[in-house]
């Protein structure tokens, strides 16, 4: 019956995306490690860390709207790892798309927002000024990729846009077809993932000064958890947009493997930027790629 | 009797009782009772939203200087009655308990309160009732006056910014009148019927100077820009409940005004065919473009206040903007989503300006930097205005986002990258917004003097509640609202949206059901694996660690002024306020001219004015 | 120039309209009220002159019957009634002008008509308690002795 | 500049009135109600004068309306001067001719006014003419002896007395049924000193309301405080 | 023989006795003013009853029509003629000092007001106009203030002036026609005056008979008299008597003058009157130049009407007119107590609570906001000049609305003020009752406007329509002229 499969698929994909995602946490780390030109931490590392947080004694909370601003995040990321389809799996594609999907993916960050508001941290709270801030930053040129890709497809719906460009080979790819808003995708992806070098809010050497002040044990692992989803869904929106997808996992895992290592192997020979620096970077070149691009495909 | 006229009949009973028992105990609830009745006259109705009714008149009409006046309803007139009436209703229970006695308390008159919103709700509904263009700008007179008098309630700074709204919607009425008027001369009556017939053969200059008249008319009661300052300040200064109702309907009614008589009369399709000359742009891409400025620029307004009331009343004035949007757009998705917005922001706004209303009253300030951690005092509050934020932000799970949908998948229908770039700029800065709000108002630091306060009263609390149910409810199943869209959509002649309960059918559509469905799951599971991990402790709110300090109940610490700095570094030069300059540089400039014409009559020799005449007219006549 | 130009009728319009001219140049270009009233009186003499002569006939006698003959061509009777009823009402508002000069004279201590302006604007001001505005062309020299607002009237006679 | 400015205006005018004036149109007799009145105002009015029938007979309410100017004329005129202040300065008595000339012209000013005054219906002058010559035989003896005065209550009564009557007469047509105004009483024989019925009792009226009211207004003038 | 002419002599008798009077019983004198105009509005209501379609011409003294003076009754005359008594009869002026000699003075208003508006004679219109001219200056004198003086003089000196240059106009047309009645001109006009001596001639009238109208740019006098006569008489001026010599010129435009550029005279002037007085009112700080500046804008408003051709712009003028009849002095009664500076009527709303409602009554239907009157009657102006499609018009139109918006903006700060809760230093004094019933009852003839719309609108139609209909007013006064002579 269609809507027990549904129900599965929907119970599938944010397993096989947080499994997937604990893969490209690790494969980050590695990556950071080899250009730092260290070992890095061995394969099951990230396993190891969710146990070690989720198991911690003392779990101070601060409040309900802490807790709950964790689940929000976490939460927010299962629902929406089923608007995003995969090989096979298509969940509700059909019935959000990418407007839908950009949108989820900010209750997560709102529901982290709160939680960190709640800790009563004023720390916390300027990291999350500085988080909204870096959201402000890279989501404007992330909407025009979105507008361009959608109106070269004719449709928001994602698994159409997989659909279309199976249908046509390689030269239908987004890549192909839209270069520059590929560009500014890939340009902004570290971001969105909240990653190097963008990462200053949540970035270690900041935890002081960051959202993450009040956060310990489970409430960290549930971030960490997040982070996951994080790096699986940035993947995956690219792989689907410019990358054609895939119809079988063989080819589509090492298309979003590939979109997470490459502007992590650039990203991280840069150093941080300052927020103020990530808006005036993400509001210049990106956006003006993106508004080039979008000229070229409207014609 | 007509089910019309049983609904103005109430209406104005409403306002009698208003008026004669507004000051007694139960007072407020009867005024309730009687909106509530309204609400069920209005229902008789109800077939006009479902397009099964398409017109109903009143019976009473008369004819004045040989024009026949009409009024009434069809289905747009219907949906925004409905909110109208919906916003009287709650508001008006949420003045009826311990808010109006306080109220009273200090002073005020609940008699002129209840007066004045029971006199809005009758004078809105005059103008949506409206039946020709000469009853309209009846209609708008009274409710542009209406609204002026709830805004002036408070006395002393409202004086100033009431003055400020009728000065800009005076002359914007008149702006209104001259439009209608050339209607009159061009068409010869003000009929609905005969000036859409005569549209067609309309030259494109008068219909330029139409469109600019009529425009700058509703686009001052929406605010749209360059209108919009009188707006904010106004409302937020407006007493209490009155505020909400203000900031949920009042300026919609330039927007119905402007559907009835651009989009229904007009014609979107007639606007497309006015190129403004050297460029390739056409009037419907100077309203669209009008709109997006007026999404971003007082968005980015509100981003900056220090009070909530302000901030939510800036708000107001950016969402006009996606509402204007949407029906510019004028396609299926576009205005079903405009419409839709006007009732999704009533639910939010209203329910947002209840809240902060609420913190008012409890702690006497809406000061956001004076404020701070009542999330554990007032949890009821803090729900509803999170649930308010998350609408007025256009995030899932709730109303906002259904007709923030609509107006994005028309722009990209439509083809308008950058319009569509403008509509996201708003909605992130609202994000941004909203967050401060929260955060500063319920997140954060309890102060010391608000250790005491304590949930607001079940009067207000109730009417929060249930606002914030409905924003969920037709969040989750937003067919409900698009069965009315699609009614008047059809009334006005624009291709009807096919939905259904959960969303939009077509090719990318959108099932709010499932959505909201995961996303609950979603949260479900979420909260599952949060309990994998261990007991977590309850700390005390203030026992924080920073920089290796813990902050003590001495040293109490909210983060809340300037709560963006980095984006304020980045853009605060470009808050230039304009606008503000080019009023202020207007009102000068009058002034100068006052100035100089009392010089005139003070000073001049009369007898070389009137030589300058007599020379002037003569040599005309032999020259 | 032909001397048909300078027929009767020329002279006389040209009198009377240069009777209003100068009438009017006197109120024009004079600041000191007397002058304006007279130039008020020269004008008024010129539009009666007008008057009289809108029907004027050369060698018309005047339109009385004497010992029963009636003339030929008698003048019109009605310009001269006109004139004199307008001759009289001008005596009586020339009377009134001079009668208020004098009390303007008296409560302002000057006719010059840019002062009575000032002094005027300067007790409306005061009256209403608002400041006076500004005036580029304020005298140096305008003293404010305090003027006795309310005048004794006659007590009924 | 002002002057000239102003200079220029009336050149301007100037040329406006000349310019009107070749315009003007002098041969226009035809339709003229002053010759329609030269015919028929002896039958109508049984004066011989002509300017006089018109001053009250067809243009009665014009002469009405006019007393009533001077009348109140006369009344703003002693409202604004106000009364003289009793220790107010005195202009010296004048010499000895002055004083003895006014005292003798006095009957013959009286004298001259009423006898203009009554045949105003017969040759040129009437009441306005007349009524000055009598106010000026008021006035005389005033500016002659500054101290003196006339006395006001009896010009107000007086001139009070004679606007009346010229309304009353008015009211008195309408009562035997004719308009207000209406000539009354037997137009005798024309050109005799009794005739033309009730122009003659109006014109008394005219020229008596029109000596008072002037010796008022005068005597107000002379009497107002001088000034420096 | 008809009553009508009583109207004008009865008043003017009693003027004439008033002092005589005084003498036997003061009492009588104070009372026989008031009587004598309940009388004389008593016989214009029993004429206006029986006059119906059919406009009545008397002849003074009983002679014919083009050779004695005329009164010409039809309901537009007899209209301002019963407003002008009534008006004066409510507005009856007190004077501290003088009682009698105000009282002698408003009757004689009353009775030359009822006269210029019924009289059919261009000369006995002037003499008329005069008279009225110097009742004014001595109502304004009546105060008896310096600043009452000196503005009279001003006055004078602007009126004097005017009246000579009426004369001349008088001189011209009576140097063209040979005719000073009004119906006799009527039918030579055409023939006789439609060419640039009638046109100099309508100008110089204009501008003489347009000082009482404050017509721009002889309208200098406003402010200065406005602010320093009393309140009623401010009353007067601006509400009644200004519009009498409106009337003359509105009876000037149907019967003599026909030139198109006569009415785009009248726009030029209307149009800067209204801009003129508008900015200055925005400006003022205190509340009777307030007044008498926006009066000017609204007098502009009724000249920019008159310029509407044909009937459409008579009857435009007569709604404006009628209602500023209403609402002016009902204003300038409000100000008596109010007059001064704006700044010191902070929270008077509180001492005067129905004055300030009333206010804000007068206000609204003065900025003309439905459905008041006052919109209504802005309503009829515009609604023609737009169809007349000319750039002027437009202009026009233009102005109007721009000059409403200002209004709105200066009439409701002092609304605010009067609501102001802060307390000001001086208390406010309350409005003495006879000037407030007076007001209220004129607010309520326009509230008691609001129901009775359309009837209202269909009889002011009527009278336009009766004022406009030239052949009856040559037939009326003179019958037999039709079938003679006709040049």
């Amino acid at each position: 019956m269609h809507f027990f499969e549904l129900l599965v698929e929907l119970l599938l994909m944010p397993i096989l995306a947080f499994v997937i995602g604990l893969a490209m946490v690790l494969m980050m780390r590695r990556i950071g490690a080899r250009i730092q030109r260290r070992v890095g931490p061995p394969v099951l590392q990230p396993i190891y860390d969710i146990i070690k947080l989720y198991s911690k004694e003392t779990q101070i909370s601060h409040g309900l709207m802490h807790e709950i601003g964790i689940i929000m995040a976490v939460g927010g990321y299962i629902a929406a790892e089923t608007l995003l389809p995969v090989p096979g799996l298509d969940g509700l594609a059909d019935k959000g798309g990418a407007v839908t999907l950009a949108y989820m993916l900010m209750i997560p960050a709102l529901g982290m927002a709160l939680g960190v508001g709640q800790c009563a941290n004023p720390n916390g709270s300027i990291g999350i000024s500085r988080a909204l801030t870096a959201m402000l930053a890279y989501d404007i040129p992330f909407i025009l990729v979105i507008f361009g890709v959608s109106y070269v497809y004719g449709t928001t719906n994602l698994a159409e846009m997989i659909t279309i460009q199976q249908q046509q080979g390689v030269a239908s790819w987004g890549i192909v077809q839209m270069p520059l808003l590929a560009l500014t995708a890939l340009l902004i992806l570290p971001a969105i993932m909240g990653k190097h070098p963008f990462e200053i809010y949540v970035a270690p050497a900041e935890i002081a000064t960051g959202p993450m002040v009040e956060m310990s044990g489970k409430f960290m692992g549930g971030l960490f958890v997040m982070q996951c989803f994080q790096l699986y869904t940035a993947g995956v929106i690219f792989t689907t947009l410019f990358l054609g997808g895939g119809l079988y996992w063989i080819t589509f895992l090492p298309k979003i493997f590939l979109v997470v290592a490459i502007p992590m192997s650039v990203a991280y020979l840069f150093p941080r930027y300052r927020t103020e620096d990530v808006l005036r970077l993400m509001w210049k070149w990106p956006m003006l790629l993106g508004l080039i691009g979008l000229a070229v495909v409207m014609k | 009797m007509t089910a019309l006229d049983n609904l103005l009949l109430i209406s104005a009973v409403t306002l009698v009782i208003a008026v004669l028992a507004g000051n007694s105990r139960v007072g407020g609830w009867l005024v309730t009772i009687m909106y509530a009745l309204q609400g069920a006259a209005l229902m008789m109705m109800s077939g006009l939203g479902y397009s099964t009714l398409t017109m109903v008149q009143s019976s009473f009409s008369i004819e004045v200087l040989s024009q026949q006046l009409l009024w009434r309803f069809d289905a747009l007139s219907w949906f925004f009655a409905l909110i109208t009436i919906g916003a009287g209703l709650f508001c008006s229970w949420f003045a009826s308990g311990e808010w109006g006695e306080k109220y009273r308390d200090n002073g005020g008159s609940l008699r002129l309160f209840h007066g004045a919103l029971a006199l809005n709700v009758f004078s809105m509904l005059v103008l949506l009732a409206s039946g020709d263009l000469l009853t309209l700008f009846i209609g708008w007179e009274l409710v542009s006056w209406a609204s002026f008098l709830i805004m002036a309630l408070a006395g002393g700074k409202a004086f100033g910014y009431a003055m400020r709204y009728i000065s800009y919607a005076f002359a914007g009425a008149m702006a209104l009148l001259g439009g209608l008027l050339l209607i009159y001369a061009e068409v010869g009556s003000f009929d609905f019927q005969s000036l859409k017939e005569a549209v067609p053969t309309m030259s494109s200059a008068t219909l330029w100077l139409l469109v600019v008249l009529l425009t700058a008319g509703f686009g001052v009661k929406m605010a749209i820009l360059p209108f919009h300052l009188w707006q904010a300040k106004a409302y937020a200064e407006t007493p209490g409940p009155g505020a909400a109702f203000l900031g949920a309907i009042s300026s919609r009614m330039g927007l119905f005004a402007f559907i009835v008589v651009i989009v229904q009369l007009i014609g979107i399709s007639r606007l497309v065919e006015m190129k403004i000359p050297f460029t390739f742009l056409d009037a419907q891409d100077l309203l669209a473009w009008i709109a997006v400025f007026t999404i971003i620029i007082p968005t980015y307004i509100a981003l900056r206040q220090h009070d909530a009331r302000r901030l939510l009343a800036w708000h107001g004035v950016g969402q006009t903007g996606y509402m204007l949007l949407g029906i510019v757009i004028a396609n299926d998705l576009g205005s079903a989503g405009g419409l839709m917005h006007v009732f999704n922001y009533a639910t939010y706004q209203a329910m947002l300006f209840m809240v902060v209303i609420a913190v008012i009253h409890r702690t006497g300030t809406s000061n956001l930097n004076k404020l701070g951690g009542l999330f554990t005092r007032m949890p009821l509050s803090y729900l509803a205005m999170l649930v308010g934020i998350i609408g007025l932000a256009g995030l899932p799970p709730m109303n906002g986002f259904v007709s923030k949908w609509l107006i994005y998948r028309s722009l990209i229908v439509d083809g308008s990258p950058l319009l569509f770039l403008g509509a996201v700029i708003g909605t992130l800065g609202t994000i941004l917004s909203v967050y401060k709000l929260i955060h500063n108002i319920f997140l954060g630091q309890l102060r010391v003097e608000h250790v005491a306060v304590r949930e607001a009263p079940l009067s207000m609390v109730i009417p929060m509640m249930l606002l914030a149910a409905v924003v969920f409810v037709t969040g989750y199943f937003p067919g409900l609202v698009l069965d009315w869209t699609s009614a008047v959509q059809a009334s006005i002649g624009i291709p009807v949206l096919a939905h259904h309960l959960g969303g939009i059918d077509m090719k990318g559509g959108l099932d709010m059901i499932w959505i909201v469905s995961v996303l609950l799951v979603g949260f479900g599971f979420g909260t599952l694996v949060f309990f994998l991990g261990g007991r977590s402790k309850r700390v005390h709110q203030l026992d924080n660690y920073a920089g290796g300090h813990f902050l003590t109940a001495e040293t109490r610490y909210h983060y809340s002024d300037n709560f963006y700095p980095g984006l304020m570094h980045l853009i605060g030069p470009w808050y230039r306020n304009s606008f503000e300059w080019l009023e202020r540089g207007l009102i000068s400039a009058v002034d100068t001219l006052s100035t100089a014409m009392q010089g005139l009559y003070r000073n001049a020799h009369p007898s070389y004015l009137l030589l300058a005449v007599v020379v002037f007219a003569l040599s005309w006549v032999i020259v | 120039m032909s001397m048909e130009f300078l027929d009767g009728n020329t002279i006389l319009y040209s009198a009377a309209f240069g009777l209003m001219l100068i009438g009017i140049g006197g109120i024009v270009i004079s600041n000191h009220l007397m002058r304006i009233i007279f130039g008020i009186a020269l004008l008024e003499a010129g539009a009666n002159l007008l008057l009289l002569l809108s029907t004027y006939h050369e060698g018309a006698s005047a339109p009385i019957i004497v010992d029963g003959i009636i003339p030929a061509m008698m003048a019109d009777p009605v310009p001269q009634a006109l004139v004199l009823t307008a001759i009289v009402i001008g005596v009586g508002i020339l009377a009134l002008a001079l009668s208020l000069a004098i009390r303007v004279q008296r409560a302002y201590g000057t006719l010059d008509m840019r002062e009575v302006r000032l002094r005027l604007e300067q007790e409306i001001c005061d009256e209403a308690g608002i400041e006076m505005p500004s005036s580029s062309e304020k005298p140096a020299e305008v003293i404010k002795t305090p003027v006795n607002s309310v005048v004794q009237q006659e007590s009924g006679s | 500049m002002r002057r000239f400015t102003a200079a220029l205006f009336l050149i301007g005018l100037g040329v406006m009135i000349a310019a009107i004036y070749q315009h003007m149109d002098f041969s226009n007799t035809a339709l003229n109600a002053g010759q329609a009145i030269n015919s028929v105002a002896a039958q109508e009015t049984g004066a011989a004068n002509f300017v006089t029938s018109v001053v009250l007979a067809y243009r009665g309410i014009d002469t009405l309306l006019e007393l009533t100017i001077l009348f109140t004329a006369a009344m703003i005129g002693g409202m604004v001067l106000g009364k003289r202040r009793v220790d107010a300065p005195r202009d010296p008595d004048a010499g000895f001719i002055l004083r003895t000339g006014a005292d003798l012209l006095f009957p013959l000013l009286l004298v001259v006014g009423l006898y203009i005054i009554l045949h105003g219906h017969l040759t040129p002058g009437g009441g306005f003419q007349g009524g000055v010559i009598l106010a000026s035989a008021f006035f005389l003896p005033l500016l002659a002896r500054p101290g003196s005065s006339i006395n006001q209550d009896v010009i107000s009564i007086v001139e009070g007395l004679a606007g009346a009557t010229f309304i009353l007469i008015g009211l008195l047509a309408m009562s035997e049924g004719y308009e207000f105004l209406s000539p009354l009483f037997d137009k005798g024989e024309l050109g005799a000193l009794i005739s033309a019925g009730s122009l003659p009792v109006l014109y008394l009226a005219v020229g008596i309301k029109v000596g008072s009211e002037l010796a008022g207004l005068l005597a107000h003038l002379a009497e107002a405080e001088a000034v420096d | 023989m008809n009553l009508l002419v009583l109207m004008i002599a009865l008043p003017l008798l009693a003027a004439f006795l008033l002092s005589i009077i005084d003498r036997a019983s003061s009492f009588a004198a104070r009372v026989i003013g008031p009587l004598v105009l309940l009388a004389t509005a008593a016989i214009g209501l029993s004429v206006w009853s029986q006059l119906g379609d059919a406009p009545q011409a008397v002849q003074w003294g009983g002679f014919q029509a083009p050779l004695g003076i005329t009164l010409y009754a039809d309901q537009f005359g007899l209209l301002f003629a019963l407003a002008m008594t009534i008006g004066t009869l409510l507005l009856w002026p007190r004077s501290t000092g003088n009682q009698l000699r105000s009282s002698s003075l408003a009757l004689l208003l009353a009775g030359t007001g009822s006269g210029l508006a019924l009289s059919g004679d261009l000369f006995n219109i002037y003499v008329f106009y005069e008279l009225m001219t110097v009742v004014s200056y001595g109502l304004i004198a009546s105060r008896g203030t310096s600043g009452s003086f000196a503005s009279t003089l001003r006055y004078l000196v602007i009126s004097g002036f005017g009246a000579a240059l009426a004369l001349a106009g008088i001189a011209l047309v009576y140097q063209a026609t040979g005719t000073l009645n009004l119906a006799q001109l009527a039918q030579v006009a055409p023939e006789k005056l439609n060419n640039l001596q009638g046109f100099a001639a309508f100008v110089l009238m204009l501008v003489g008979f347009g000082v009482k109208a404050e017509l721009f740019p002889v309208n200098m006098w406003v402010p200065e008299v406005y602010a320093t006569a009393s309140s009623r008489v401010s009353a007067l001026l601006a509400g009644v008597v200004s519009k009498l010599a409106l009337l003359i010129i509105m009876r000037l435009l149907i019967l003599v003058f026909h030139q198109p550029e006569a009415l785009t005279v009248l726009l030029v002037l209307g149009i800067l009157g209204v801009a003129t007085g508008e900015l200055a009112a925005w400006r003022a700080r205190d509340l009777n130049r307030m007044l008498a500046f926006s009066s000017i804008g609204q007098l502009g408003v009724m000249f920019i009407a008159l310029s509407i051709p044909g009937n459409a712009g008579i009857f435009a003028a007569l709604a404006v007119a009628v209602h500023h009849l209403f609402l002016k002095p009902a204003m300038f009664l409000l100000a008596a107590r109010w007059g001064g500076s704006i700044r010191r009527l902070c929270g008077a709303a509180k001492t005067s609570p129905v004055a300030a409602g009333l206010f804000v009554l007068l206000s609204l239907s003065l900025i003309g906001v439905p459905p008041l009157p006052g919109f209504w009657a802005k309503l009829l102006v515009i609604m023609p000049l737009l169809t007349l499609d000319q750039p002027l018009y437009y202009f026009a139109v233009f102005i109007i609305l721009a000059a409403a918006s200002l209004e709105a903006n200066y009439l409701f700060r002092v609304v605010m003020k009067l609501y102001d809760k802060q307390p000001t230093a001086v208390p406010h004094k309350a409005h003495a009752t006879a000037d407030l019933a007076t007001a209220v009852f004129l607010g309520g003839g326009l509230i008691a406007a609001v129901f009775m719309l359309v009837p209202l609108a269909d009889r002011l139609d009527s009278i336009a329509a009766q004022a406009t209909d030239v052949s009856t007013y040559i037939q009326t006064v003179a019958p037999q002229s039709l079938e003679g002579d006709v040049q």
